[in-house]
């Protein structure tokens, strides 16, 4: 039988590796793995390369994370906001790599890597300065730059319903970098609100198939 | 001379906006132009982070915390909207779907270049977005911002000062002096605010005008 | 109020111009928009490149289209299958071209093409004679191969549900290269099973936006 | 000596597969292996037309006509199956998340390669389907074939005559005479079907093996 359903964080969490590249889920605060967060500070890998839409906020989850000093590099389309201090605080010291990406570019690269697609021609950027070094080639008269596919070591994602094959949906809007990493990690962890019976969810409406999934832990939540 | 007001701005833009159109606001400014289409108009609002069909914002007590824009406000889905996820959202943009985005700027050329991401070539920290995606991808793009920085410097330019976000996008500009269309030749002054005059207007932009 | 549901064949076929690119939805019988393909024999549009997976059987549908002579080029995947007879004949006789591509390069051709991707680069099909002039590149240790979007001028597809939006549902393996292809057409006219009123389908499960429809035509069909 | 039948070759292909893969079968003999694994075991078969989790066909009177697999056969879903489309369907193959690839093949090379889609360089017509996709995207890429054709000519070869599916792509081959693994130096014999000899395997293969 498959039960892709750990019962422990720790189980979660086994095998994270210093240097893995993890691409984080969210946007905002919604749809944010928070509990697997947790569970990857506690877990101790260091040197990560983190991929997300946010640079994290306040001094809890990925701000935690790098103001332990674990993230060496971080990916993503929107680092600065309000409450992005620690985010500020360490690229200002020059202890934080940051590559910025376009957000649909972003979407798109570990889209390609879930897809099998090594590389594809875009026009997003072109002429701008995150366009500096890329390959530029006009494709049906119009230019664009290459962009290569943004594989993932571990995945972390939040779904709203989960079953032990590892089948995914998701609620309203927390549906958004979470069902595009969940196909671009090597190991894809899931921290679902609701563990379902194999068989009751909906096979036209299945957003993440268990295929791109690796573990799952229950996490209730707050929010029901 | 009275200047528009940044509600009137975005009624403006949003008089603009045919039945039927897909369209995504950005931050600030644009975000207002929702609410000056009526929801008996079917115009159809998109949001990056995978909502298209996006409602106003939810009545008090009524905030469902999984439904935000890309705003990060809390917003509503209307009969007919979808959820999808950001790679889906993105192809939406990106594949030329969107019929009309409508961003807040730092800049505009004549030529149609867009500045709105970074104000200069050394940001510590830039952030983004979805704002190259959104100028490269929609199938028009067209700004709201105010006429003039705080200090009085035109937002309208020759050339964008400023790290580009895309190149020869913008097709229309709506600031609280104008209503300006980008042709080949550069700006066309479509309206003014009322009691404004051509000269004051040429003096507040620093860029050719047609009339 | 935007209202996608055409009432005749004759207008949801209005425009198709001589030479267009017809995306055709389907994969062997299932999914297959044959009102809109009778529609469009009906409405005389010539010249045409058809991109289908497969290459019409029998003496109807596509095959009739091609038999009447109006389909200058076929891309697909499998063209030959036990009743591909018009398309053999037509094909030995150097009266159609035939373009052949891997069935998921084919669909990842047309998802480019839906999302802005000028082209990509994949492994499949490196070292064999479909590669072919084709640009090599290695990307991440791995010999890969550039594909262009495929466009289409018309997408044809059949769907389950539809509302007036355009939002879209379908049955089963009914989805098949249907959703695909719906985001690829310049203009996508549905057949659609039914005609459901705007809200009733859940958000959570509509598989192509209206974003991506133009014209919804109600065909009941015989299976219901 | 015995040669294996086909449902044997089937059977013996599903003997290697552990519970938990993710699995594509080919048209042909590896259609077959499906009906060697018992329900109990689970392993998820996927269908290029965007179905995953497929079962076996359905009973007398239960067909559903808009459940086909890739072979054009009506099939079932397994409870915890699902429908995507085709993108989605080929993501999962081009993607490297399906584990195995079972494959038929008219040839197959000891340095890997497969020729399983035309017979000649010049062959009318030729028809790829999702072989192509399928070999170069599988995590794995098995070949369950007859040893050699109906008139006697090896189907394991040091080269294949005939147009690649892929280049250095199987890495096991399950014949009716034997299982031979693909390595870096060759086919290696894993077993031999009941009273073969070596003399006789080696006779009947094109290639040099490995016992």
């Amino acid at each position: 039988m498959i039960d892709k359903i750990v019962r422990s964080m720790a189980e979660a969490m086994a095998g994270i590796a210093d240097g893995s590249t993890v691409l984080l889920g969210g946007f905002g605060s919604v749809g944010q793995p928070d509990a697997l967060l947790d569970g990857l500070i506690e877990q101790g890998a260091k040197d990560l390369v983190v991929v997300a839409n946010n640079a994290g906020t306040g001094r809890t989850g990925l701000a935690l994370l790098m103001e332990l000093g674990r993230v060496r590099r971080i990916i993503c389309s929107y680092p600065r906001s309000s409450g992005s201090v620690v985010f500020e605080e360490l690229y200002r010291a020059g202890r934080l790599e940051l590559e910025i990406v376009p957000q649909g570019t972003l979407a798109e690269r570990m889209r390609a890597a879930g897809a099998g697609v090594g590389g594809f021609y875009t026009p997003t950027g072109v002429g701008t300065k995150l366009a500096e070094g890329k390959e530029v080639r006009e494709i049906d008269g119009r230019m664009m730059i290459l962009e290569t596919a943004l594989h993932g070591d571990v995945a972390l994602v939040e779904a709203w319903n989960a079953d032990r094959w590892g089948n995914l949906t998701y609620n309203k809007s927390g549906r958004n970098f979470n069902a595009v990493m969940a196909t671009a990690g090597r190991m894809t962890i899931v921290q679902a609100y609701h563990i379902v019976p194999l068989g009751s969810l909906d096979p036209e409406a299945i957003v993440t198939p268990g295929i791109f999934v690796n573990r799952v832990i229950h996490v209730p939540g707050v929010t029901a | 001379m009275n200047l528009w007001t940044r509600p009137q701005m975005a009624a403006r833009v949003a008089a603009d906006i045919p039945e039927g159109w897909y369209v995504n606001l950005g931050i600030g400014i644009p975000t207002l132009v929702a609410d000056h289409v009526e929801a008996s108009r079917e115009v159809i609002f998109h949001s990056e982070n995978g909502v298209l069909g996006m409602g106003p914002a939810p009545a008090e007590g009524e905030v469902d915390p999984w439904l935000i824009n890309a705003g990060k406000q809390y917003v509503t889905l209307r009969e007919g909207g979808a959820y999808v996820h950001h790679a889906d959202s993105f192809a939406m943009i990106r594949g030329g779907h969107i019929d009309l985005c409508v961003l807040g700027a730092f800049e505009v050329a004549e030529n149609g270049d867009i500045a709105n991401w970074a104000t200069s070539e050394n940001d510590t920290a830039p952030a983004v977005g979805g704002a190259m995606d959104l100028a490269a991808g929609a199938k028009r793009l067209w700004v709201v911002m105010e006429h003039t920085t705080k200090d009085g410097r035109s937002k309208l330019a020759r050339r964008c000062s400023y790290p580009l976000t895309a190149v020869g996008a913008v097709k229309r500009v709506f600031t609280n002096m104008a209503v300006l269309d980008i042709l080949a030749d550069g700006f066309h002054v479509v309206e003014m605010a009322e009691g404004l005059t051509r000269e004051a207007l040429m003096a507040a932009t620093d860029a050719a005008l047609h009339f």
